[in-house]
This record gives structure tokens, C-alpha cells and sequence, in this order.
């Protein structure tokens, strides 16, 4: 029964890196790539396990799924912040038979991940998850009745509550905040003052780089594709390094910039490598992305942290508030300040349409595009809800809805 | 004489509209089997052949639907929903604001404006449930020609209930009824309520102002508008040939 | 040049000219809208609560009020109500040298790590009324004085207790005012209680933001003239994330901005028109410091993150 | 505190013993002298100074001269800017008996800031008498006196000149009185409150210099209070010139800086301590 399994985790292993090399190699084949790009793509080309990756970056390596846990503190306790993130279809079918058919597609690609790497005993990977959704939450029972072994004797939850506004609430995730500090001093890190400030001020640099790509985005100087690209590459490399070559990402001349596309706003699940079915979909059909607020996008952390108090305490509040009241995540209770960053978005970059992708499965996502729609609309933006999951069969469904859609867009 | 062909590559079935200026000379339909471009290019033959006429006088062809880019001759590619907008609002005499368009595999809901653009619309998700396939599933189970659906609708008395969420699990529930012995007049009509729901839980908050047209293939069976009717408590009304709507909007779209 | 580099150089010019003004020869007259302390030799300026507890104030005895000393009185209180008209908070965010000598107290206590003793914003609302109450006190005790009703030391009696009195003075070499006071028994309270009050001051000073700024009278009497301020927050709630960070990065700790939803003023009684909360808000327009319709500086998710301002290495953290 | 107080107050009792004895033989302040009654603003916004002129009984109240001229003073005269001061002519106000000498009512007005220098002569007998005394004043009216002509006339009594308050002449108790009269005797009797206390002699500078004892009365009556002090200078050739000056309460005698910083210290204390255990709102460290 061990050989059977271990055969299809090989051929399933085999054919997400084909999935892989096919992306890549799209990707390269573009006309508006520059070499400014490669240090990204070899990244992906790498392998993505906790050795690999802590190897790269020097440092032993805490993964996570969601980005409310705060990243700065985990750096500054010298660890690796790495989400453990997987857009292959591949992956997701290998986790089918342990899982429920409608399991969100990018948790049931990181199970198969993980299934295809284990050989079923506990892992000793470091995972930080805070408790956002329902499958984060079953995410270690996933794990379990699909094969990969358990991860529970290095895992350490965070509870989010799930009011984001209010005092309670905020207390209670500065009680989890000092909870992981203490979980990561056990785990040998060391978090001083100066530490703390160090890793806020890298991550703000990586965060001035990132607004920098989506300002060029915006302005139509790169493409979605590269964007997404670039921000999926954040947690695959020391923040330092990423920060350093994305900010040497100079448009190629004449880039993807051309007037009559529509431009629209990309909300909803996150699109992550290899996975940019509905990016390139997007792009086909003559509608750019102006801004989005993917997890995945504009969204891989909240921004830089902004603090007054630069005591110790201060900072571990400031990081705190930032990553539980700043976080526009669907499962919050009182979100409604979310459409608020789209209106925001829109003031600075003229976009006329707002395209939510839901990944089936994605319950929390699927509702909120019930409830965005019709404010958005009374603003005068189009709207299109797009279901799809990592399978590239409905790319047709899809794109007649989006060229419809381009239809309803009035052009620049 | 100038003809304008529109061809709508639907997922089940085929359809081609020959126009001479605005008015509809030949329509046709036929089942979509691999090679479609082939099967597009039989039917038209027919349809030349029964008016007469040279593939020389074909002024344009546009074609639309999911093969639209199997059809490789065609002069204009052109989405389904714009081309089934300008059917719509053409053939009801500029009098649409909302289409239902139960197609074959998907279900549209069409907001145009006054001047017949496409204002706003909705598809539904991944999922066949209330739409053609589950007439073709109910017509293949209860061996009864389509067709007839309408008539048998209507002599229904006993109240039956479908569920509206999956079309595969449908199929097993009308088995089970008919093996119940429920009448099939019955789960005609159920049928028919199941697609309905179905529909305005897609409309949604979509308020259907101005006139309701409902087109497509399973509109051919009055039965699927009526229930609509007290579904949505609208009129609605149903175009002469619902089942061609789409590639005769593709049709005029091609313009003078 | 970060807003709020500009804002430290205006600040410390602000404080050489109500401080030293006076001795380059500068006099910007009675109605000073913020600390220029009358009790440092040689200020550029009177502090406009001297002049309102004196004789151009609620201090004027009867027989002045009924001919020119009104006149004076509203002709001062004329160019008070301008100024304040003209730059608003700016006064107290800006320019007064007394908002410096805090910020460099807390600039102090950030170099050196100590914690904040943040106070919750419902306490914080709670002391709102207290600077009201300080200014009932100088519009009911100089016209007591002058009446004779009280003693004569009783004289400017919010200047007996204003630690500006006593700390002002030291950067001009005066310590008369840290010392206590025998010549009788009320100059001796006076002088008890402005150098406890002092002492509490600095403590509090240096442990919170702009801690005296939630108990200061002119503070209050410039917001009583907001109707008439062109200078104003303004918020376009429909852009706000709510992500904290103007809460955050607010030295007086103000919850308004953040929470309002509905309208767009947020110039409520404790701000101080620093626009540290515009600098530090990643939304693109939400926040801005207008003059009447003007915007004079607005949000922007680039100057959040450290694009805009020409200062390469933008410090978000003070 | 208290203890000091206590102290300063016995010793008083014993000087005030001392000096009554002494002072009963040559009391009587009977030659020309001012005393400021009260100064008070006008309703234009100008100050009214008004003064009472003891007239010793051998000078006869008409034939006194009284003038005053505004002298250029610091910073606050900036605005005469030290043109030639105007010398104004003021006649004296109603009279009225005050032991056997007489006792007449002069008001001065000024509407402008500066220092003046207000002087009586009269001649009793074949001796002239000069009451002299200056004062500082803010006018903000910029009127003129209106009931005094302008004079270029001016008593050629000895040159005098006040050696302090170069920006603001306001003397204080502790601290010291200097001014200079040409060809004055070596000393001139002080009297404080109308009785002769002690003498004040000229310094090698040639001013006599005079440091006016504190006072717990005008300590405790507030900062307008004042005590008279009148310098009395027989000249060589017989002819008398007193010199008023009216004390304040002092503005550096009775503070204690030591106490101030301990009150100060003890405060930051207790604050510190309310603030840490205050602060506790979290537990977390």
C-alpha cells in the first residue's frame, strides 16, 4: 500500500513541476519580459521546501498560510517568515482523496504539496497559523487524513478574533501577539528592541518596493502577470534581496502599456504561481489590471507599520493593530471598510470596472462578492464575479464572461 | 439579393440564421458533434439550398457562441451576450430591458438600454443546474419529445418539488418519482419550477424593470415562461424563434 | 522634505521667535495665539491668555470698559480671532514653543525605549472638559480681582499655575518662577502649586505625547473659534481602510479620525492640526489638511510608503 | 519657613523700638515733598498719576512752581525716540491743612510710555525748596495732559539724575536706590514711611546709593503696595531738595529657589509613581 502511494506522490510530484516549467516558460516567452524579471522566476524554478528555502535565506524557516500572524516579529526573531502558499492543479487533484470535493483549491494544492513531500511521519516544520478561515483552521486535519502526517507537535495558532473594532478584540490579538514572542524565544529566537525596529524598517523598505510595482502596474508600465509574479516571489527569498531586485525593475521600453485597454480593479481570492489562468485570461481579452487586493497582490502584508511609541511594547501594539485592524480579509465580521480601499485605489488610478475572482470553495470570498456588489455599483462600477478554481477546463466560460464584461466598460 | 449569416456555435446544438436586410429568410439547427466547423458548413448549404441561393450573394457571416473561433471563415467573431442583446432587442422591436437566456449549458441574464447595449448581466457559476441540460436529461428519462413539454405541463395537478441545485442528482430523483409512480405531467412541471428557481435566485436583487424576454432553446416549452412568471412575478414574454435569437443578433450585429 | 521635517524646522523657528523675538526688536503684540510667554525676557509675542485675564481682558476694571480700554480689548481680541481664523491648530501644532519642549521630551523617552503611558481615549474624552473649566477660571477670577473681591496677588491667576511660567522663563536664564514665593500667603500657594503642577507636567510630559495639550485653556478657546477657522482636517470616510495607522501615529491619541464614517470633519477639540495622521494614512485622499477648500496636504498611499517627499530614506517612526 | 518669619519679625519689633526714640527728637518732615497716592487708567485708554505735595508752613501754596518733562527710557521710550523731552506746567489742585503745613493735590496724565521727572520749587524765606520724584508710565492713549501748558521754562535747581531703572524705574525693597545730585552734601537723611531711619552716603561715583529694608506689610499687601521713602539733601547753600521715590514689594527678596526645586522634585516623584503603577493597563512585559 506504501509503494502505491509513494508512486503517486512521484507522478503527481512530476507533473506540478511540469506545471511549473510550462508556466515559466510562458512567462519567458513573453514579448515584454527583461532580465530584470529572472531573479524572480529562478526563484520559482527552485525547490520550495523548508530546507531549501532556509538554506537560501540563511535562516530557519517558521511557515505560514495566513498574513495576519506578524511577519517583522518573526524576522526579528531570526527566523524566516515563509508562506507556504501553491497554485497547482496538479497538487490539488493528488489531495482529493483524503478531502471534501469543495475544499478551497489553494488549500487542497498546499495538503497535496505537503502529502507528496511527506512520507507520513510528523514533520519538523515550524508552522505559525492564525485562525482566519474554516480551512485554516482544519488545515492540520487536512493534512492528516491525506497522508502528510501531522504537524501538530511544531504548531503554534494564533486566534483571531474576528471583530476588528473594539477594544476587546484588539486586546486579545496583543495577547497573541506576545503569544507568538513567546513561542518563537522557545523555538530559540531572540527578539530585542533593536531587532524589532531592524525587521520593521526591512519590511518597510519591501513594502516601499512593492507600492513602487504597483504604481508601475497602475500606470501600465508592467504587466499583471509580472506584478503577481514578482509580489507570490516575497516570502521565497530574504526580504533584503527581494526588496534590492525589485526595486532595479525598470520597465522595458514600450512596455504593455496601450491606451484602449479597459482597466478594471481585481478583488477576491488570491491568483497564486503557477496558476495565472485568469491573469493571462484578462490580458487576452484586452482589460488591465489598475490595482487589486489579493493576498496574493497588493495585499502579501498589510504595509509598513507605523509606530510613535518605539518602545518595545510600542512596536509589538503597533505590529499587533496593524495586522488585525489593517487586514481587509473576508472573514472579519464588520469588514464593510473593505470596498473603501477600492473606492480609495480608484481616486489616485481610473479604473471603470471591478472584477471579483472567487475560488470555488472560498466561502467566505463567495458571500463578500454578494455583499460588495451592489455598493459598488451605486458608485457607478461594474462588476463581474468570476468562480473558477485551479482547472484551466473552464478558461472558455470564463473568457466569454470577461470579454462580456470588456463589453460593459466603456473604453478610455 | 445580399444574405447576412449568423452561426451560433452553442454547446448542444448548432444554430444558423440567413437574413435578407432585416428579416429572417432560413434558420436552421443541428446537433453539435465533434468538427463543428463541418456541421456549420452542412447546415448552411441546407439553408442556401432551400432559398435558392449561391454561396456568392453571402454578404457576411459572423459567428458567435462557445465555437465561435472553430468557425474559422467567419468574418466577425463575436460574444454570445452582445450578439443575443442585439437579437433580443431587434426582434422585440427595441423593447427589451431584460433577457433570460437559457442556453444549453448556461444560464444569462441580460440588462440592456434603450438603445439594446449590454448594461449589465449576470452568468451563472460552474454549474449546469436550470439549464438546457436538464430538459435534454428529463426528455431522455421520460422518453417524452420536447416538444410536447409545454402540453404535458400544463394538465400537471399534483404539486412535485425537484431540487434545483444539481442537475446530475435530478436525474436519479426523477427515476426515483417515476419508480414511485408520480405522473410525468408532475415532473414536467417541477422540472420546469426547479429551472425557475434557479433563475431568480440568479436574477437576484436584478429587479426586471421594463419588459422580461426569455430566449434560448429550452424557451421553446411554454411551460419554462410561465413558471418563470409566478416565479419572478413579472410578465414575461417569449420571442417567436427563442432558439435563434443569438445567431441573429450575430447576424445584424455584421451592420448594413 | 517630509512634512514632518518641515514641521520640526517650523516649530524650532517658531520657538526663537516668541522666545528671543523681543530682544531683535520683534513684537507680535497681546493676542498670541499660543505660549510666547510674557514672563521670558525678551518674547516676541504676549500670550493672548495673559492679555484676557489683564487689562485688555476680563482683568479691565469698570471705569476702562466703558471707553477706548473696550475698544482696545476687542481690537485685540480682533487680531487673536484673525490669526486663529488664518492658521487654526498650525498655532499649537506649529508653532508654539511649549508643543516643541514636549515633543522634545518625547523624542527623548522614544531614544531612550521607555513605554508610553497611553491614556484610552474614553479617560482621554473624560479630560476634555478640563481645559474649559481652566478657562472659566481666567474669565472669573480677574474681574474678582479688579473688584477687589479677591487679593491683589490673585492677579493673572491661570499664569500662577501654567508650567510655562516656570520652564518658558529657565531658556532665557530666569528661574524666579521654579522658586517658592514667601512674600504672603497666596503668592506662596501660588508658587506651591505651580511647581507641583510643574513637576507633574514634566513627568507627564515625557511619559505621553503632548500631555499638557489635553489641559491647555488656548487650546480650547481656539477650538471654540473653529466655526470661523479656515484651516481644517477634513476626511473623505468613504476611503478609509480603518487600518489604524492616524490612531497610531496621532500624539494625542484622537480615535475620531479613524472612526468616522459619515462626515468629513474630523477637526475635533484635542487635535492639534500636526497632520501626523495624514502623513502616516496609506489611503490616497482620505485625509487632508485643507484651508477652506484648498488642500494643503493630502494621504497618499506613495507617501505612506515612503515614494513621495524627495527624502530617500523616509522615517515613518519618530 | 514660619521659623524665619518669627525671627524677622522680633527683630523689627527691637529696630522699630530702637529707632522710635531716636527719631522722636528730629522727626517732623517739614520741607517740600511729593507722595504718589494713586495711579489709575483713564477710560481713552491714557494713566492718571496723582500725587499730594507737602508744603512745609513757611512756603506759601501760590507762588509754587510744579513741572514735569517725559525722559527717554529704554526700550519703552523707543517711541520718543531721546528727542529733547517737553516740559509741561502743571498748577497745583485743591488744598487742604495737614498738621500746621499744608498738603496740595497734582495729578499728572500721560499717554504715552515713559519715565517722568516731576519737580516742585517754592521759596520759603530767602531758601528755595525742590520736591523732586520720577516715575514710569504706560499711556497707550498718545494724548497729551490737558490741563498742562507747555513750558520751555524749568527750574535751575542742581542737575539730578537716577542712576537705576534705565529701562523701567520701579524700585523694590533689597534692592538699591541710586541717584546723583550735583554739588549735593557727602549725605542725605533718609525718611521711610515719614520717619527719618538712616542716612545714605555718596559712593566714590558720587551717587548716593540707599537699599530700602524689606517689608512684611507690603509683602503681604500685595504688588501695587508701596512704602514712601523720601531722601532729604540739605545743599551747601542753604536751599533743600527731597527726592521721593515710592518702594514696591521686592521681586527677588522673599523667594527660596532650593525650596521651589525640592517642591519640584517631590512632585515629579509622586507623578512618576502614580504614572508607573497607572500605567499597568497590560500585563504583558
Amino acid at each position: 500500500m506504501v509503494k502505491r502511494a509513494r508512486k503517486i506522490s512521484a507522478k503527481t510530484s512530476e507533473r506540478a513541476r511540469s506545471e511549473v516549467r510550462k508556466s515559466l516558460e510562458a512567462l519567458a516567452a513573453r514579448d515584454d519580459r527583461s532580465a530584470d524579471f529572472d531573479y524572480f522566476m529562478d526563484l520559482y524554478g527552485a525547490v520550495q521546501t523548508p530546507e531549501a528555502v532556509s538554506e537560501r535565506t540563511g535562516r530557519p524557516v517558521v511557515s505560514l498560510l495566513c498574513i495576519q500572524a506578524p511577519i517583522e516579529l518573526i524576522h526579528a526573531a531570526g527566523f524566516h517568515p515563509h508562506k507556504v502558499v501553491s497554485g497547482s492543479q496538479a497538487m490539488a487533484n493528488m489531495a482529493l482523496q483524503g478531502l471534501p470535493a469543495l475544499t478551497c483549491p489553494m488549500l487542497r494544492a498546499v495538503t497535496g504539496a505537503a502529502a507528496a513531500a511527506s512520507d507520513g511521519t510528523p514533520g519538523t516544520r515550524r508552522w505559525v497559523l492564525p485562525t482566519t478561515c474554516d480551512w485554516v483552521v482544519k488545515f492540520p486535519e487536512m493534512l492528516e487524513s491525506s497522508g502528510a502526517g501531522s504537524i501538530r507537535p511544531s504548531l503554534h495558532w494564533m486566534e483571531l478574533p474576528h471583530l476588528k473594532d473594539g477594544d476587546s478584540g484588539q486586546a486579545r490579538w496583543l495577547e497573541e501577539v506576545f503569544g507568538l514572542k513567546k513561542f518563537l524565544e522557545g523555538c530559540g529566537g531572540k527578539i530585542s528592541r533593536a531587532s524589532l525596529d531592524a525587521s520593521i524598517r526591512i519590511y518597510r523598505d519591501a513594502w516601499r518596493a512593492l507600492t513602487r510595482l504597483a504604481m508601475m502596474r497602475q500606470e501600465g508600465r508592467i504587466a499583471a502577470v509580472w506584478f503577481a509574479l514578482i509580489a507570490g516571489a516575497f516570502f521565497l527569498d530574504s526580504p533584503e534581496r527581494w526588496t534590492k531586485a525589485a526595486l532595479s525593475v525598470n520597465p522595458p521600453p514600450g512596455g504593455a502599456r496601450s491606451d484602449e485597454r479597459a482597466h478594471v480593479f481585481l478583488a477576491g481570492s488570491p491568483i497564486f504561481f503557477p496558476n495565472f489562468k485568469l491573469l493571462d485570461l484578462l490580458e487576452d481579452s484586452g482589460v488591465s489590471i489598475a490595482a487589486d487586493d489579493l493576498c496574493s497582490g497588493e495585499r502579501i502584508f498589510p504595509g509598513g507599520v507605523t509606530y510613535r511609541d518605539s518602545s518595545e511594547f510600542g512596536m509589538m501594539s503597533a505590529l499587533a493593530q496593524r495586522y488585525h485592524q489593517g487586514c481587509l480579509c473576508p472573514t472579519f465580521i464588520d469588514n464593510d471598510r473593505r470596498i473603501n480601499n477600492i473606492l480609495s485605489r480608484r481616486m489616485a488610478s481610473d479604473f471603470q470596472g471591478v472584477v471579483f475572482h472567487v475560488l470555488k470553495g472560498c466561502h467566505p470570498y463567495d458571500l463578500e462578492s454578494l455583499s460588495v456588489e451592489a455598493p459598488l455599483k451605486e458608485r457607478g462600477l461594474k462588476f463581474l464575479r468570476l468562480e473558477t478554481d485551479y482547472a484551466a477546463e473552464d478558461s472558455q466560460n470564463l473568457r466569454t464572461r470577461i470579454e462580456a464584461f470588456r463589453g460593459t466598460l466603456s473604453r478610455r | 439579393m445580399a444574405f447576412k449569416v449568423g452561426l451560433d456555435l452553442g454547446s448542444t446544438a448548432i444554430k444558423a440564421v440567413i437574413v435578407d436586410g432585416d428579416r429572417v429568410a432560413w434558420q436552421g439547427t443541428r446537433a453539435t458533434a465533434p468538427g463543428q466547423e463541418a456541421v456549420a458548413e452542412g447546415l448552411l448549404d441546407e439553408g442556401l439550398s432551400a432559398l435558392g441561393a449561391r454561396r456568392g450573394e453571402i454578404s457576411g457571416i459572423a459567428s458567435t457562441g462557445y465555437g465561435k473561433k472553430l468557425y474559422a471563415s467567419a468574418d466577425r467573431h463575436i460574444d454570445e451576450i452582445t450578439s443575443n442583446a442585439a437579437g433580443a432587442f431587434i426582434l422585440s422591436g427595441g423593447s427589451a430591458r431584460t433577457v433570460i437566456n437559457v442556453g444549453g449549458q448556461d444560464l444569462k441574464i441580460l440588462t440592456l438600454d434603450d438603445s439594446g447595449g449590454v448594461v449589465d448581466f449576470k452568468m451563472n457559476d460552474k454549474c449546469a443546474a436550470g439549464t438546457g441540460r436538464f430538459f435534454e436529461l428529463a426528455a431522455r428519462i421520460l422518453d417524452t419529445p420536447l416538444g410536447d413539454f409545454a402540453k404535458l405541463c400544463l394538465d400537471s395537478e399534483e404539486e412535485v418539488e425537484i431540487n434545483s441545485t444539481c442537475v446530475v442528482f435530478a436525474e436519479s430523483e426523477m427515476v426515483s418519482l417515476l419508480a414511485r409512480g408520480v405522473k410525468k405531467e408532475d415532473i414536467i412541471r417541477a422540472l420546469h419550477c426547479s429551472v425557475a428557481r434557479r433563475v431568480s435566485g440568479l436574477a437576484g436583487r436584478l429587479s426586471p424593470d421594463g419588459r422580461v424576454y426569455l430566449d434560448g432553446g429550452p424557451a421553446q416549452n411554454g411551460g419554462l415562461a410561465s413558471a418563470l412568471e409566478d416565479e419572478l412575478m413579472t410578465e414575461i414574454n417569449v420571442l417567436e424563434a427563442p432558439q435563434f435569437t443569438v445567431a441573429y443578433g450575430a447576424a445584424m450585429s455584421l451592420g448594413a | 522634505m517630509t512634512v514632518r521635517n518641515l514641521r520640526g524646522i517650523v516649530q524650532h523657528a517658531g520657538f526663537i521667535v516668541m522666545m528671543y523675538g523681543g530682544r531683535f526688536g520683534l513684537h507680535l503684540g497681546s493676542a498670541v495665539p499660543c505660549f510666547a510667554c510674557p514672563f521670558v525676557p525678551g518674547c516676541g509675542g504676549f500670550c493672548y491668555l495673559m492679555g484676557l485675564q489683564g487689562y485688555i481682558g476680563f482683568g479691565m476694571g469698570a471705569a476702562v470698559a466703558s471707553g477706548m480700554g473696550l475698544v482696545t480689548a476687542l481690537g485685540w481680541f480682533a487680531v487673536f480671532a484673525a490669526s486663529v481664523a488664518l492658521l487654526g491648530k498650525l498655532w499649537c501644532g506649529w508653532i508654539c514653543p511649549f508643543g516643541l519642549i514636549q515633543d522634545w521630551l518625547s523624542a527623548l523617552r522614544r531614544h531612550l525605549g521607555v513605554r508610553e503611558r497611553s491614556i484610552p481615549y474614553p479617560v482621554m474624552r473624560r479630560l476634555a472638559w478640563v481645559k474649559y473649566v481652566l478657562l472659566a477660571g481666567i474669565a472669573i477670577i480677574p474681574p474678582l480681582v479688579t473688584a477687589g473681591i479677591l487679593h491683589e496677588d490673585f492677579y493673572l491667576p491661570f499664569c500662577g499655575i501654567c508650567p510655562g511660567k516656570s520652564l518658558l522663563p529657565l531658556f532665557a536664564g530666569e528661574t524666579r518662577y521654579l522658586a517658592l514665593n514667601y512674600d504672603n500667603l497666596v503668592t506662596l500657594g501660588f508658587s506651591v502649586a505651580l511647581i507641583a503642577i510643574t513637576g507633574a507636567m514634566l513627568v507627564g510630559m515625557f511619559l505621553k505625547d503632548r500631555f499638557f495639550c489635553i489641559f491647555c485653556p488656548l487650546l480650547a478657546f481656539i477650538h471654540m473659534l473653529k466655526p470661523v477657522t479656515a484651516l481644517r482636517l477634513a476626511k473623505t470616510p468613504d476611503t478609509c481602510v480603518g487600518c489604524g495607522n492616524c490612531r497610531r501615529a496621532c500624539p494625542m491619541e484622537i480615535e475620531a479620525v479613524y472612526r468616522e464614517r459619515a462626515s468629513s470633519d474630523v477637526q475635533s477639540d484635542e487635535c492639534l492640526d500636526c497632520a501626523a495622521c495624514v502623513e502616516a494614512c496609506p489611503s490616497d485622499f482620505a485625509l487632508a489638511l485643507k484651508f477652506l477648500k484648498v488642500k494643503l496636504f493630502r494621504s497618499s498611499r506613495n507617501y505612506a510608503a515612503g515614494i513621495g517627499g524627495n527624502s530617500k530614506k523616509n522615517e515613518l517612526s519618530r | 519657613m514660619a521659623r524665619r518669619t518669627l525671627l524677622f519679625f522680633i527683630c523689627v519689633a527691637l529696630l522699630m523700638q530702637f529707632t522710635e526714640d531716636e527719631l522722636r527728637a528730629a522727626d517732623g518732615m517739614d520741607f517740600l515733598r511729593w507722595r504718589m497716592t494713586e495711579q489709575a487708567r483713564t477710560s481713552d485708554g491714557g494713566m492718571v498719576v496723582s500725587f499730594d505735595l507737602s508744603i512745609p508752613p513757611g512756603a506759601n501754596p501760590e507762588d509754587i512752581e510744579v513741572t514735569y518733562r517725559a525722559l527717554p527710557q529704554g526700550n519703552i521710550g523707543a517711541e520718543t525716540g531721546g528727542s529733547a523731552p517737553e516740559t509741561y506746567r502743571k498748577k497745583l489742585g485743591d488744598t487742604r491743612p495737614e498738621g500746621d503745613g499744608t498738603v496740595a493735590d497734582v495729578t499728572v496724565y500721560s499717554g504715552r510710555s515713559e519715565l517722568i521727572e516731576l519737580t516742585a520749587a517754592s521759596r520759603a524765606g530767602d531758601a528755595r525748596q525742590y520736591a523732586l520724584t520720577v516715575f514710569s508710565c504706560f499711556g497707550e492713549s498718545g494724548n497729551e495732559d490737558p490741563d498742562a501748558e507747555r513750558t520751555n521754562y524749568y527750574p535751575n535747581r542742581p542737575a539730578f539724575r537716577v542712576a537705576t531703572g534705565q529701562y523701567y524705574f520701579r524700585a523694590q525693597t533689597g534692592m538699591p536706590i541710586e541717584f546723583s545730585l550735583d554739588s549735593g552734601p557727602d549725605s542725605v537723611s533718609v525718611f521711610e514711611k515719614g520717619i527719618f531711619t538712616s542716612t545714605a552716603e555718596r559712593d566714590a561715583s558720587g551717587n548716593y546709593v540707599y537699599v530700602p529694608p524689606h517689608d512684611d506689610e507690603l509683602s503681604e499687601a500685595g504688588y501695587t503696595a508701596k512704602k514712601d521713602v523720601v531722601f532729604a539733601a540739605s545743599m551747601p547753600d542753604g536751599d533743600l531738595i527731597s527726592f521721593y521715590v515710592p518702594v514696591y514689594r521686592s521681586f527677588y527678596g522673599k523667594i527660596d529657589l532650593k525650596g521651589g526645586l525640592a517642591v519640584l522634585s517631590g512632585s515629579m516623584l509622586v507623578s512618576a509613581a502614580l504614572a508607573m503603577r497607572a500605567g499597568r493597563r497590560f500585563p504583558w512585559r
